[in-house]
């Protein structure tokens, strides 16, 4: 399997805070020394709680931002292409699906020529051509005729979310990043969208990242997952391994806060205190170990990196000793 | 032993500013008894937080609330006049809502409203109201109680505004508690954690919980009993137990199926077709009947009652059977 | 609190270019509208529409009073002047003038503050900085009165005078297109047209411009009462139109000093000035509430 | 409060004051000769001189402006051309005058305005809204000069019950002062409308309705506190809007305040008193602003917590 897309080294800073006279704005890494490596076709889910980087992440990995420190390569070429030529080139090969579907949207303009729009962008076919592409992408995401002349504003969330999806889709992609793509939706618009964008991803062959919070969503589509802590991965690795057995502590946090819908299984737990501390002021050592049930003193002071446990990366001093622990004890 | 809140026949009937009058809750009925905890679940706009504020009686003075009878804490409120209905409210039922960074006032201190909430509900003394509020802020859990009473609601993150919130809410004990959407906007580490407070709180006090979600994870997690609304009604209510291993409405099924799982991976999610039908036009008949696989023609016609199915009340005229 | 967000049904075209409920008007707003068609036809048509030269003195009918009082001539039905000009000819050139100034200095504020506001949501940094500094300082200090002085020394010309017009309010419209821009680009449609390749120019002109004029049109006919009055009053004071030229608030202040003996000298130009400025801010405020409900003060 | 707020409020301030002063200084130099302007058209060229030097207009403008700014540090703000009087001197007898006129006329706009404003706003979309909303049209739309006219037609000529100019007596003041009141009253009332309905719409208030607080505690002590906020931001934008149109009115009723005397100052191009009055109408602009930027940070703590260098 050969990467499609490979971000190395990745980080983000931003200025935390006002500048003062004489002395340089103070400075924060949303995102951290972030390493992926997305493989074609597959789905990368990127996870975490809010301000742990991972939107930031995603513009990054689009190339819509530059990163401070860095780089990301998709197909073997920088995804920021120098000049507006080879920007353009590389945007009909990357598109973004973003979390605000209706701030996304032109409010003033008929759904109809917002999707048509991309090729007119980059100057696709023929008029009746664009139309014909047009008419058939909103087909494809069950937007009726009746609907293709109305402006956002008349119609439901699930149904703009539609739209950006087919607007996103008729470039005919081979990555697209979503973000946050149907965190606003009810259940069932919610379900509705995703099994557009799966049907989607098979006929079409696409690559995607897909940055969300919502662990069960990520369960249903991900391939593999990267969790996100305070701009750094704190885990990595095949969805079934990381939901199975998740070794980093923030990720057992995290798993076993999610409420499960049944009531036989009152299963939801705290196994993190506090709450995330601000990213403008991330704590020393493993940023998770304020929160941390099994933290020992390496944890303050010593950053830990990624490394193979059980089967995924994990970037935790304890993760792989608690496994030799609890195998052993299981042994025993 | 008689429920601490009960509504029978409660409506909201709300006048638009262009003349028009629509219904977004219409004829429920619910019980809470004291200890207990009642999810009221349902997706956006099935009008669960018209009935959360019906309830509380918040609604402004242009939304009508109609009901034939609405106890809390033996009292009728139904035949109150206003006054003497928000004096009793006042007393016996607290309310925390999603929004709690706004739903605080930026200009006062988080010490000063909680002391104010004990004041009001309880009475006493400013000294005896603001030492009690420090005890209450320290036992929702947030740390250094002298200093978060001297903060303001900007100086804290969502987490612990919430929690101030429920500190606001549990003062002077009330009976009934109703929470909407109290942990949506939260990160879900920290929602567990406020779910767990909430249950202790409940415990300690013994009071009963209205909690209004979306989140049928969250319902399964927390609920003695369900009440699942569509379209401004409720289309079943049972146990929870019951509601989740055997649906008999075909939209709670639905709802259920439609739901992707932390706990296994499932290659496709069944899906409910449509969306829920405008406020201002409801189908005649049973409101699901255009999104429902079941639906026959009388389903078009006729609005199904909410009737006793084995352990549930499901209010449907082609019920799902009993499953294994 | 929410009132159930049901999705909207569909709506006419009418509706969907803002103008949504145009039948039900108001009967206020229908006669506002009606004094501003009015004042535009003057504006246009003053010169064919005057019985008598403006300048052309009569001093055998010096000031006749208006039409149903004593000692009133059907042919002056507005009265005439100490020099028995004819009140109604001077009013019409001088209602011409008002607005005509008013409308140029209004549009000309506007066009350089959007462009200013463009150009600092563009660029940010230091133009950003610098701009903004200006809107800063332009709202920080006494205009009126710094227009007053500066008029009175530059002497008498026009073009100084629609100049200081033209600066007074351009702030409001910088810091107006600034916003909108800005949020356009930092988390909205913006954004997006940047993702799907979109070069700045097309979405600047297909995207962002055609959602900003709406408030800016708003903005324009709050401000258009503002310039009048700014004209009205420095004339009045004898520091903008001066004669030869006449304008409402150089009649106003001819008047005043025939108030004892000619009061509607002084009343004629004044409720003309008050008719055209509340007929302005009621169609202001309509189209605010129907246009952009989101542009609240 | 911190120390480094205080002293970027201050350095904004001396900034803002330059600017102004400088602009007037260049824009009145080079708008032509006040020699010839002042003094009758057949003086002879020697005296037309002896003036010139005098005032020291002889000078370039660059020297003449930099004398001026340091005249303006060691307090020295220049002879009046045209009676030799200390231009600082004439300008502050004045003061008083205008300051009674516009404080009256805040007063005036504040007191009315904001009660009925919120008064307003508690009747949303009632007949007494609208009424209350359509007087504060007519108000600001009403060209303060007319009004004042109107007024003194009506009670100083016709009804013969109040002075028509000058100043002495209270009777004297009130119709200058509702004039120049009226139009920033009406203004005040739609601000304070909206300001009240925004807030009364925020969560915080179903909060304080669920606690059980009555309608008096809501207002007074949930509502008012927040709503006062953009009132107090709207009030201070708005001085600067006041004192032009307080020129206005000192000129319809004769009243002896600094805008008359500007209005004269500058019809003979007197130099020194225009700038002086420029000054004067910086630095209290300047110093409304600073009012309410304390006003601020007494009545929001968020800006409080900026200030202490919070985050």
């Amino acid at each position: 399997m050969t990467a499609l897309l490979t971000a190395s080294d990745l980080t983000r800073s931003f200025r935390a805070g006002r500048k003062r006279m004489f002395r340089p704005a103070p400075r924060f890494n949303a995102v951290d020394g972030v390493d992926i490596e997305v493989a074609r076709g597959e789905t990368l889910a990127i996870v975490g709680e809010s301000g742990c980087g991972k939107s930031t992440l995603g513009t990054l990995l689009l190339g819509l931002a530059e990163p401070s420190a860095g780089r990301v390569l998709f197909d073997g070429q920088p995804v920021r292409g120098r000049g507006g030529d080879a920007w353009r080139r590389m945007r009909r090969r990357i598109q973004v699906i973003f979390q605000d579907t209706n701030g996304s949207l032109d409010p003033r303009l008929p759904i109809f020529a917002q999707v048509r729009e991309p090729l007119d962008i980059h100057r696709i076919g023929a008029r009746a051509e664009r139309d014909a592409r047009t008419r058939a992408i909103l087909g494809a995401v069950g937007l009726g005729p009746h609907l293709w002349q109305h402006v956002p504003g008349e119609l439901s969330g699930g149904q703009q979310q539609r739209v950006v999806i087919a607007r996103a889709a008729i470039l005919e992609p081979e990555m697209i990043v979503c973000d946050e793509p149907v965190s606003a939706l009810d259940v069932s618009i919610q379900a509705q969208v995703l099994r557009l964008l799966r049907q989607l991803q098979r006929d079409m062959g696409l690559t995607m990242v897909f940055i969300s919070h919502d662990l069960a969503v990520v369960r249903h589509v991900a391939d593999r997952v990267a969790v996100m802590y305070l701009g750094r991965i704190v885990e990595t690795g095949s969805a079934e391994r990381v939901f199975q057995a998740p070794q980093h502590p923030y990720t057992q946090a995290l798993l076993a806060a999610v409420p499960v819908p049944d009531p036989a299984r009152r299963t939801a737990r705290v196994l993190a205190t506090g709450e995330p501390p601000s990213p403008m002021n991330p704590p020393p050592g493993c940023r998770f170990h304020p929160r941390c049930p099994h933290a020992v003193p390496r944890c303050r002071s010593e950053v830990p990196a990624l490394r193979p446990i059980a089967g995924r990366e994990t970037a935790c001093h304890v993760a792989g000793a608690l496994d030799a622990e609890i195998t052993r004890i299981a042994a025993e | 032993m008689a429920p601490v809140l009960a509504a029978q026949g409660l409506s909201v009937a709300i006048s638009t500013r262009d003349g028009r009058t629509v219904t977004p809750v219409r004829n429920i009925s619910l019980a809470l008894d004291a200890g207990e905890t009642l999810a009221i679940v349902g997706e956006s706009g099935c009008g669960k937080t018209m009935t959360c504020l019906a309830l509380s009686g918040l609604l402004p003075r242009r939304a009508q609330v109609t009901a034939t009878s609405l106890t809390l804490a033996g009292e009728d409120l139904a035949t109150l006049d206003r006054r003497r209905a928000r004096e009793v409210r006042r007393q016996r039922l607290a309310v925390v809502f999603q929004d709690a960074t706004n739903g605080l006032n930026p200009v006062k201190s988080v010490g000063w409203q909680v002391a104010e909430a004990v004041r009001l509900r309880a009475g006493g003394s400013r000294a005896a109201a603001s030492a009690e509020a420090q005890r209450l802020i320290g036992r929702v859990g947030l740390p250094d109680p002298a200093r978060i009473m001297r903060a303001y609601p900007h100086q804290l993150s969502g987490g612990m505004n919430q929690r101030a919130m429920i500190a606001l809410a549990v003062a002077g004990n009330p009976d009934v508690l109703v929470a909407d959407e109290a942990t949506t906007a939260l990160d879900v580490t920290v929602q567990a954690q406020i779910l767990t407070l909430i249950a202790e709180l409940q415990r300690e006090v013994g009071m009963g919980v209205v909690f209004v979600t979306h989140d049928l994870g969250i319902v399964a997690q927390i609920a003695d009993r369900v009440a699942v609304m569509y379209a401004g009604r409720i289309v079943e209510s049972g146990p929870v137990g019951e509601i989740f291993a055997a649906p008999r409405h075909p939209y709670t099924a639905g709802l259920i199926a439609s739901l992707p799982r932390i706990d296994r991976r499932e290659r496709d999610l069944s899906v409910i077709e449509g969306q829920v039908p405008p406020i201002d036009a409801m189908p005649d008949g049973c409101a699901f009947a255009p999104r429902c696989q079941r639906a026959a023609d009388d389903c078009r016609r006729t609005s199904p009652p909410l009737a006793r199915l084995g352990g549930v009340h499901a209010a449907c005229l082609h019920p799902l059977r009993e499953m294994a | 609190m929410t009132i159930a967000a049901a999705p909207a049904p569909s709506r006419p075209l009418t509706h969907r270019l803002g103008l949504g409920g145009l039948r039900r008007v108001p009967a206020v707003v229908l006669i506002a509208f009606a004094v501003l068609a009015l004042a535009l036809v003057v504006t246009l048509f003053a010169q064919f529409m005057m019985p008598y030269d403006y300048d052309a003195m009569n001093l055998r009918a010096r000031l006749t009073p208006p039409l149903p009082w004593e000692g009133s001539n059907p042919a002056h039905p507005l009265g005439t002047d100490k020099l028995g000009r004819d009140v109604l000819s001077r009013l019409l050139i001088a209602t011409q003038t008002s607005i005509a100034l008013a409308l140029l200095g209004t549009i000309i504020g506007a066009v350089l503050g959007t462009v200013l506001g463009f150009l600092a949501a563009h660029f940010r940094g230091i133009v950003d900085e610098v701009i903004s500094a200006l809107v800063d300082f332009q709202a920080a200090m006494p205009y009126f009165i710094i227009a007053l002085a500066v008029l009175a020394f530059m002497g008498n010309s026009i073009v100084v005078f629609l100049f200081l017009m033209a600066i007074y309010g351009w702030e409001k419209y910088a810091r107006i297109t600034r916003g909108l821009v800005l949020s356009a680009r930092e988390e909205g449609y913006a954004r997006a047209q940047h993702a799907l390749g979109a070069g700045p120019l097309r979405t600047y002109g297909i995207h962002i411009l055609p959602n900003i004029v709406s408030p800016l049109i708003v903005q324009l006919t709050v401000n258009f009462p503002d310039t009048i009055l700014f004209e009205t009053s420095l004339s009045f004071l004898g520091l903008g139109v001066r004669p030869p030229l006449t304008s409402l608030g150089q009649m106003l202040g001819d008047g005043r000093d025939y108030l004892v003996t000619a009061w509607w000298l002084a009343v004629v130009p004044g409720l003309t000035i008050f008719l055209v400025t509340l007929a302005m801010s009621i169609v202001g405020d309509f189209l605010r509430t129907h246009l952009d409900p989101s542009l609240q003060d | 409060m911190s120390v480094r707020f205080v002293i970027v409020k201050l350095l904004r301030a001396i900034l803002t004051i330059w600017l102004v002063v400088t602009f007037v200084f260049f824009v009145l130099r080079l708008s032509g000769d006040p020699v010839a302007q002042l003094l009758p058209d057949d003086v002879d060229k020697q005296t037309v001189q002896f003036y010139r030097e005098l005032w020291g207009l002889d000078q370039p403008v660059g020297v003449q402006y930099l004398r001026y700014i340091e005249a303006l540090l060691q307090g020295d703000l220049g002879i009046s051309f045209r009676n030799n009087l200390d231009a600082f001197q004439l300008v502050m007898e004045r003061v008083p005058k205008t300051a009674l006129l516009g404080g009256t006329a805040l007063l005036f706009a504040l007191g009315f305005g904001i009660p009925l404003g919120i008064y307003a706003a508690l009747h949303r979309d009632t007949a007494i809204d609208r009424a209350i909303m359509s007087v504060a049209v007519f108000g600001f739309s009403l060209p303060n000069f007319f009004l004042g006219i109107m007024l003194i037609l009506i009670f100083s000529l016709q009804l013969r019950w109040l002075p028509s100019s000058g100043s002495g007596t209270w009777w004297h003041l009130l119709m200058p002062a509702v004039t120049l009141g009226t139009g920033f009253g009406a203004q005040i009332a739609r601000y304070a409308r909206s300001a009240m309905i925004d807030v009364t719409n925020r969560a915080y208030m179903r909060t304080a309705e669920a606690k059980g607080a009555g309608q008096t505690r809501k207002l007074y002590v949930h509502a008012l506190p927040n709503a006062a906020i953009p009132i107090v931001t709207i009030t201070g934008m708005k001085i600067g809007e006041l004192l032009g149109w307080a020129v206005v009115t000192e000129t319809v009723f004769a009243w002896p305040g600094i805008g008359r005397l500007l209005t004269s100052a500058v019809a003979m191009r007197d130099l020194a008193v225009v700038q002086c009055i420029m000054l004067i109408l910086a630095v209290t602009m300047v110093s409304a602003n600073f009012i309410v930027d304390l006003a601020y940070g007494w009545l929001d703590p968020r800006v409080r917590a900026q200030r202490q260098g919070e985050r």
